[in-house]
């Protein structure tokens, strides 16, 4: 399938967008699209051997990079908030 | 494309290696997990990739709230000397740690042995794991049946570990209790999705021990899970009214039962004498497992958090 | 159906690809979050619909689209916390370079 | 040899977070190694016996021949999680030592202990 060639290509532009961001948010946007796309190399290869079980790493996947992402930021936040006091 | 994953993979080492700011090392190693997980998937290891997957956010939640809460701002500044006019005259002392690793790789290399791997015991298991064990995942039948030696010592590995963990962190119980008010800046957009998403974490990973001995799946991925569903439940309340002490003790009592189950239906042979199909025996240790994991992320996720606010 | 769901797969391709130029035209951080938070999400879901037309009507493009649902509802959260957390710590937009706090803290 | 070049990539791997862990400074990259280091073990059994298009071992009577060894990865769960515990008792570990001399690196920590 072209995807398999395809979204490799885009993962490599946003690892070198990870590494030149100026800022944290850049890399961590760079997280949050980086697992969007290893989403659906995973659903692709489930497509392609019509095995159904599969779907639940994409699942837990997505779920779990969402978790770590808003961790993050969250605790951004609040660093800033204890250094104005 | 396994290849392209795998080179991003030491990319991403190479990067987190070179890296002098902790916060970013952080975030470069969320991205390593994840990619390594891929990799597993990519391997034909769904369940190893699930684990991967889940454990990542443990991890990385940890490195984060020890270098945010714990250290605040004093370490942000520089925890490497930096790499300055004067570090680059300095070159030479960065060879021999260079020299002496690249030794022990081409060592490594040229010390395997010669033989093919053996798929002997491959072919015994996937053959027979059906007949002895039961279920259809044949790792779960693996480290339930054939290898529940390896199965009961991790878990008391990880009650050792939780054990030290608690040991070495002081922490007050009155001010866990009162249960200190948020100070996250939280978006009311976020609090309303993440409590319509945690539910369906919750059942997640419950669907994921009940169905653990048929796809991928089983009591450690589905604990981590559950175990989200609590770093979820502190992003939205910020509270403490976890009963440490009690989690804890349910923890060891969770022990005992795994090992004397296992010992009742492995090594004594019980199902051989009663009429229960033989996938009970593997439902109810996945359970057993699940909320022995569960209740050891929770505790040490919990330490974590309230070491500071003593 | 088999040709439909490559045509809108390659539609949805083509959308992550308009996401990759977006994040590396603009020197603005707002502007690339925005950008790319929409098109990357909308780029997903429609090569998500795309695998389920070619499975037809069936047990995996009912999980497909329930992890579609996961996915409308998840990733644009994740990008409107990111740019709240970078504006609410003083990440002005008007600013081409990081802030201060951001280089003397070593962010 | 028989090596074949997928392996190489995570034996490469672990000598990378060996480089790291003798040459770090600061205490919390000697820990980031670590689990550099595990990650590559896991990888290492894994890959071993990689055949292009392998299969899950998972279903009533799988095929022998398409189908990933199972035993390596019932070993690897469990390594996992006990890695999960390995970090967490180093971290805490970390934060005592930073409560008790105020050291964030290995020299500074040498240094204080020395007086």
């Amino acid at each position: 399938m072209y995807i398999f060639w395809i979204i490799p290509v885009f993962l490599i532009l946003y690892i070198i967008r990870i590494i030149i961001g100026p800022s944290v948010w850049d890399r961590l946007l760079g997280m949050n699209l980086v697992a969007t796309k290893v989403v659906i190399i995973i659903i692709a290869f489930a497509s392609l051997y019509e095995l159904t079980y599969l779907l639940d790493f994409a699942i837990v996947y997505e779920i779990f990079g969402f978790i770590s992402t808003i961790f993050i930021s969250l605790f951004l936040m609040e660093r800033k908030k204890g250094g104005k006091k | 494309m396994i290849y392209a994953f795998l080179t991003l993979w030491i990319v991403g080492a190479l990067l987190i290696i070179r890296e002098s700011k902790i916060i970013r090392m952080i975030i470069y190693l969320g991205i390593f997990s994840l990619i390594s997980s891929v990799c597993f998937y990519m391997f034909g290891a769904p369940d190893v990739a699930i684990a991967e997957a889940a454990i990542s956010v443990f991890s990385t939640v940890f490195f984060i709230v020890c270098f945010e809460k714990h250290f605040g701002l004093a370490v942000g500044v520089s925890d490497v000397t930096p790499e300055s006019a004067e570090n680059r005259t300095n070159l030479k002392k960065y060879i021999p740690p260079v020299v002496f690793t690249i030794f022990l790789f081409v060592l490594f290399i040229f010390f395997i042995p010669e033989n093919p791997a053996n798929s002997y015991l491959k072919d015994q298991y996937l053959s027979l794991f059906s007949r002895d064990v039961g279920g259809e995942n044949s790792v779960t039948s693996i480290y339930l049946g054939y290898r529940v030696y390896d199965t009961l010592f991790e878990a008391l590995m990880l009650l050792v570990g939780i054990v030290s963990v608690t040991h070495l962190s002081r922490y007050c119980e009155t001010s866990v209790k009162e249960g200190k008010p948020s100070d996250i800046n939280r978006a009311d957009i976020a609090v309303f999705t993440i409590r319509v998403i945690c539910p369906v974490m919750l059942l997640f990973g419950i669907y994921l021990i009940l169905n653990g001995h048929i796809s991928p799946g089983g009591g450690f991925q589905g604990g981590a899970a559950i175990a989200s569903f609590f770093v979820c439940r502190y992003m939205i309340y910020d509270i403490y009214d976890i009963p440490i002490e009690r989690i804890i003790m349910v923890e060891k009592i969770i022990y005992v039962v795994v090992v004397l189950l296992a010992v009742l239906f492995i090594f004594i042979g019980l199902h051989s004498f009663l009429p229960l199909p033989q996938s009970v025996y593997l439902i109810t240790m996945n359970l057993l497992i699940g909320a022995k994991v569960t209740c050891g992320l929770i505790i040490i996720f919990y330490r974590f958090i309230a070491f500071e606010r003593r | 159906m088999q040709i439909a769901g490559n045509i809108i797969i390659i539609i949805g391709i083509i959308f992550m690809f308009f996401g990759v130029i977006g994040i590396y035209k603009f020197k603005n951080f707002y502007s690339r979050i925005l950008i790319s938070g929409q098109i990357d999400t909308v780029g997903a879901l429609t090569v998500i619909i795309g695998i389920a037309v070619k499975h037809g009507i069936s047990f995996f493009s009912l999980k497909l689209l329930l992890l579609a649902g996961i996915i409308l509802l998840l990733n644009p959260l994740a990008t409107h916390i990111t740019a709240r957390s970078a504006r609410l710590s003083g990440y002005l937009a008007q600013e081409q370079e990081p802030p201060p706090h951001d280089k003397k803290d070593g962010v | 040899m028989v090596f074949d070049i997928i392996e190489i990539f995570s034996v490469l791997m672990f000598f990378i977070s060996f480089y790291g862990l003798i040459t770090s400074k600061s205490i919390i990259k000697s820990v980031v190694s670590i689990l550099l280091m595990e990650s590559a073990v896991i990888m290492f059994f894994l890959s071993i016996g990689y055949t292009s298009g392998i299969m899950p071992p998972i279903g009533q009577n799988p095929e022998t021949e398409t189908v990933a060894d199972p035993l390596p990865q019932a070993l690897m769960i469990t390594a996992i999680i006990i890695g999960v515990a390995v970090v967490a008792v180093n971290l805490i570990m970390l934060i005592s030592l930073y409560r008790q001399c105020k050291a964030k690196d290995w020299d500074a920590a040498k240094k204080k202990s020395m007086e």
